[in-house]
């Protein structure tokens, strides 16, 4: 199907190490995003409770 | 006497009596050693060519040292008095640096005619070597400066220090290292030897004014 | 001459560490810095010092603005913290020549106010807290400055050492001295002022863009 | 600052940063998606083989991209640290902070696209050519302006360090450049991107290749974005548990 001579596999090589690299970034900074995002909710709701205690 | 000088005999007693010169001269020594020895034993003979060994060498040793530069008075106090005292900080870098120089980097190069004969580097060279590192390791020594500033009060990092110092000795090493490596084949390049004298310069002229300000980071 | 701070603050990062600090300190006298720990006690000396920035307010030596000024300081004030400003390889005869050296003043070893005599030769780090501090206290009497800052000068100092403590003291303010002193010891003297800090941290960041 | 002032400055406060990012970003992810696999597809498929290189140039389409923002992000990260040095905008450092990794894996992805690329072109992985020492240098700064945000926990004196250390790192990484072309001039070709590029690279390939440098400037903004976001929200937790 893909086939690029005697360079398919540098090819292949360069674009999955380099797909690799960018989609690990990418799931760790989506996880983080949505880890911090989470607790951020958390400490306004409980903030929000307070200040309808007092 | 002047109080420069006395703040400058001072910062030399103070770290030749925590017994800093000599650890950082042994280290120089045993790390020479060491490379040379187990290169000879696989067969590639450590010779003129392996210079590199000495200026990798100076660099750590002067890097195993850098903490002493400013922690120890931050930690006894030395850092706040020299911060409310007239002279002004950037001077107080420079003594220091130059204090850093004298115990750490002086012995080392004293030392280096008599390491040279090991890897078969014949006499005269060796004394241009020691010209060369006698432009390089000012810089090195100021360089350092930085390094204990930005790690002031990070006790538990010493780690941290070797990461983002030793890519600053770049520039002196690659000059150093290749200046010294024509020296032992008899080339004299004066142009090399005058652009690392100008980079050294420049390091040594900036540091001051950035070790001062990292400095007073710590304070605000 | 009167040092006076007019509704002094002082900030670290966005936390107000304290605020409307007002004293005034006259020739001859002494001011006690008075609070609970952590009300900020130490940060106040270090901002009279001049070691920290003042976020408001105004530091005045007789009626002239020093709050920004590092030459008068330099000049008039003396500040010792919680470290004693000591190398640990020198000795204490090295350590009082260098202090001696710096500022062309002799430290007066007939009286030997803060009795440092038997320790001469001692290197810092054979010494014991409470001696190392007695060197740290005998730097006051050579370097004559008009203002003393002190924190916790008395700390590990025993009875005996405190009434050393109190005559240097006493010593400096009949030449016209003045000091600003944080302690819980009783030294034993009256104080002329206080300054009372609290540790209400209500005020708490109030400018952090993040809430 | 005035409340309907308009000017960039906007940006610095962090809530409305906030807001402008969370109606930025899924735009800017439909941008990069499009503009990426449109790039590439194109890229792979529909070009011609160079006549010197064959197929080996489809390289090109992820080498120049990714060390072009390597380069551009580290610029980006000194710019933001003098802002933060001197307008103490909170925003600006920590989008210093957020752009860090995604450079260094910008840095590792030209390397590695680079080494593979150089393989069956020069016959080597890796030759000490100035360019390329150049980004290992580079490589070396990333980690450690990263290593001095991990070591210690943010405050504004770490980030005063930070930013210190991100403008000193550009001075040494320049002078070390500099000093590595003083003693070799290397094998690597000319830039592919200058204004002049008829000299450098045939229009074939220069139209996919800014295809796919626009999707990887969005992609970078995208990641930046979220990033900054994440750090500021952090951030705000932190507040908001230290006001209790």
């Amino acid at each position: 199907m893909i086939d690029f001579g005697k360079y398919t596999w540098t090819i292949i090589s360069a674009y999955g190490g380099a797909s690799m690299l960018i989609i690990i970034l990418l799931i760790m900074t989506i996880l983080k995003s949505r880890k911090v995002n989470k607790e951020l909710l958390v400490v306004e709701q409980k903030k929000s409770i307070d200040a309808q205690d007092d | 006497m002047n109080p420069l000088l006395y703040i400058l005999s001072y910062e030399i007693k103070a770290s030749t009596a925590g017994r800093s010169l000599f650890l950082s001269t042994s280290f120089f020594i045993i790390v020479v050693l060491t490379a040379n020895i187990s290169m000879n034993q696989f067969g590639i003979r450590a010779d003129k060519n392996s210079v590199s060994i000495l200026w990798i060498a100076l660099a750590m040793s002067a890097l195993l040292s850098i903490n002493m530069i400013f922690q120890n008075d931050y930690d006894d106090g030395t850092l706040d008095w020299f911060m409310l005292s007239p002279i002004s900080l950037e001077t107080i870098v420079i003594l220091k640096a130059v204090a850093h120089w004298v115990t750490t980097c002086l012995p080392m190069m004293l030392l280096t005619p008599i390491v040279c004969v090991s890897m078969g580097i014949n006499f005269n060279s060796s004394l241009w070597i020691l010209l060369v590192m006698m432009i390089g390791t000012p810089a090195i020594s100021f360089i350092s400066t930085i390094g204990s500033a930005l790690t002031l009060g990070e006790r538990a990092n010493h780690l941290l220090l070797p990461i983002f110092i030793l890519p600053t000795f770049l520039p002196i090493l690659v000059f150093g290292i290749k200046i010294s490596m024509l020296v032992t084949n008899s080339v004299y390049d004066s142009m090399a030897f005058l652009i690392m004298l100008a980079i050294s310069l420049f390091c040594i002229a900036i540091t001051p004014f950035i070790t001062a300000i990292i400095i007073k980071v710590h304070y605000t | 001459m009167t040092l006076t701070g007019h509704s002094l603050a002082c900030k670290r990062g966005e936390n107000l560490i304290f605020s409307e600090i007002n004293f005034s300190v006259i020739p001859g006298s002494i001011c006690f810095v008075k609070g609970p720990n952590g009300s900020g006690k130490s940060t106040l000396l270090r901002l009279l010092a001049g070691l920290l920035g003042t976020a408001e307010g105004l530091l005045t030596l007789d009626e002239i603005d020093i709050t920004n000024d590092r030459e008068i300081r330099a000049e008039k004030f003396l500040y010792l913290g919680h470290q004693n400003v000591l190398k640990q390889h020198l000795t204490v005869r090295e350590q009082i020549s260098f202090w001696q050296g710096i500022t062309k003043k002799c430290y007066d070893f007939e009286t030997d106010p803060m009795n440092v005599q038997p320790i001469l030769n001692k290197k810092l780090h054979q010494c014991s807290e409470g001696q190392g501090r007695r060197v740290a206290l005998a730097r006051l009497t050579i370097e004559m400055k008009k203002f003393w800052l002190l924190d916790e000068p008395t700390a590990s100092l025993d009875t005996a050492n405190i009434q050393l403590f109190k005559s240097i003291l006493e010593d400096h303010c009949s030449n016209g001295g003045s000091a600003v002193i944080a302690t819980h010891d009783n030294i034993g003297i009256k104080p002329s002022s206080d300054i009372h800090l609290s540790l209400d941290k209500s005020s708490l960041q109030r400018n952090n863009p993040f809430i | 600052m005035h409340k309907n002032s308009r000017s960039l400055w906007e940006f610095a406060n962090p809530k409305r940063f906030v807001s402008i990012a969370n109606k930025l970003i899924p735009w800017l992810t439909i941008c990069t998606v499009l503009s990426m696999s449109v790039g590439i597809f194109w890229g792979v498929f529909f070009t011609p083989n160079d006549y010197r290189q064959g197929a080996a140039v489809k390289i090109i389409y992820i080498h120049v991209p990714s060390a072009f923002l390597a380069i551009n992000i580290y610029i980006m990260m000194l710019i933001a640290s003098v802002i933060w040095l001197i307008r103490r905008h909170h925003v600006s450092l920590l989008a210093a902070k957020a752009a860090a990794p995604i450079g260094l894996t910008m840095t590792l992805v030209a390397i590695l696209t680079g080494a593979i690329w150089g393989k069956p072109i020069w016959g080597t992985y890796w030759a000490w050519d100035p360019r390329m020492t150049s980004f290992a240098i580079l490589l070396m700064f990333y980690i450690g302006y990263i290593s001095i945000w991990s070591a210690m926990e943010y405050n504004e004196k770490v980030g005063d360090l930070s930013a210190l250390l991100c403008i000193i790192g550009s001075i040494f990484a320049l002078l070390s450049r500099y000093a590595v072309i003083f003693w070799n001039q290397g094998l690597h070709q000319g830039a592919s991107m200058s204004l002049d590029k008829e000299e450098n690279i045939s229009n074939v390939f220069y139209l996919p290749l800014l295809v796919c440098l626009l999707g990887f400037v969005s992609l970078f903004f995208t990641l930046l974005l979220i990033r900054t976001r994440t750090e500021i929200r952090i951030k705000r937790t932190t507040s908001l548990l230290r006001m209790n």
